[in-house]
């Protein structure tokens, strides 16, 4: 668990998600709209009946990218508060793998950042899915993260 | 000069472990690194294409000299969410 | 209360809105996705520090202007199902005022869906807030919705 | 003819009563019975622009031409969510 600058509420962890709780941080009395996003395991993938799912996730890297998502949230958007809870291990189907809670003055802030945050996170936070079927396992397709072009090498002192 | 390297995913499956040490010589690179592993396990080599590396947990690109005490992992495709 | 065709959920009244039963009830197995909207009343409203809020309809209009709204999404976005709820007669700050909830089996339709919703139900659903400040109240500023083109008059046979 | 007439928020308070009912001549419009309301209260003329109708719960033009029965209601603009 993490409390940023802004207060926002970032966790990274193997116990079911609470909803409830990431919006009750969230949500104030000078905020008029809450947008959240419920990233739900689906009974099916591609056609086949999905079994369950396992995430693992490089941890402690994958908290510092979701404390930036939510960091860059708050210098594009007029938003308040952010709180992004994403679960790993083994999931059943309906379980809540990822959620992500925004308030903001207004809807449109809202909306547009909680869209925002779930775009990036799924292309840059190193997370990985595996989906189990009745005939086996498979890493699920994903996205390549970008990496910052090579600067000049600096020849390292030793 | 020691590195810590990480696999995840695929990647761990393939060289069978999530973590190893590895001693290097100085100017190795992120690339030379993954050479390495793709001599000792040559299925890796063919997903050269699709993993990206980080250097102490920041995205990195291969052409990036490593330094004593890194820690180097590679990447396949994320699929959080 | 009122069920369509497509299982949606849509109220209209004076009791508080309760987002976990309408979450629950657009949520299935086959849902990858769940965004929800919540309308809340903000303790400030241009520069004036809000009392509370009152809100009237011409009642069975507004549910069947809902109603529409949710029929509507399913035509223009591939969701599952939808829950609108909008609440009248006073309330205070912090209170939901309207909750919206889609599912989806993929988040890009249940985010435009669910925004679509509350752009809609702002600009066509009769329904009218009164902001009470500490000096007076007024009616909110609002939307005039679009009316369709007058048709050829067809003299009544009476 | 009779016709069952509806005013709702600024309308309602500018009018005083939220529900009337109103006898018209055959072939009257709904901007008929708007100039009718106007007459007796004055202050309605000047909402005249920002008035939506419905007829018998549907937004109505207002050349609309009045049947035995309908349901008419005058809409200020509308502010929920």
């Amino acid at each position: 668990m993490s409390l940023s600058a802004h207060d926002d509420l970032i966790t990274l962890g193997r116990d079911p998600i609470a909803p409830d709780a990431l919006i009750r941080h969230v949500r104030q009395a000078h905020d008029g709209a809450v947008v959240t996003f419920d990233g739900c395991v689906r009974n099916h993938s591609h056609g086949r009946a999905t079994f369950y799912l396992e995430y693992e996730a490089y941890e402690s890297m994958a908290l510092e990218k979701m404390r930036e998502i939510a960091a860059s949230l708050h210098t594009l958007f007029a938003i308040d508060s952010v709180a992004i809870a994403h679960r790993l291990g083994r999931l059943e189907i309906g379980e809540t793998s990822v959620f992500i809670a925004v308030s903001a003055p207004h809807r449109k802030a809202a909306f547009e950042a909680c869209r925002h945050a779930i775009d990036t996170l799924k292309k840059t936070v190193p997370i990985w899915k595996k989906e189990f079927f009745e005939d086996g396992a498979v890493w699920a397709d994903g996205e390549l993260p970008p990496v910052p072009a090579a600067t000049p090498a600096v020849k390292p002192a030793s | 000069m020691q590195t810590r390297v990480l696999f995840f995913g695929k990647l761990k499956e393939l060289t069978g472990a999530a973590e190893q040490s590895v001693e290097l010589r100085s100017g190795a690179t992120i690339a030379d690194l993954f050479d390495r592993f793709s001599n000792e396990t040559p299925a890796l080599a063919s997903y050269r294409s699709s993993v990206v590396a980080s250097r102490n947990q920041e995205f990195a690109p291969w052409s990036t000299v490593l330094e004593p005490g890194d820690e180097i992992a590679f990447l396949p495709p994320v699929s959080g969410g």
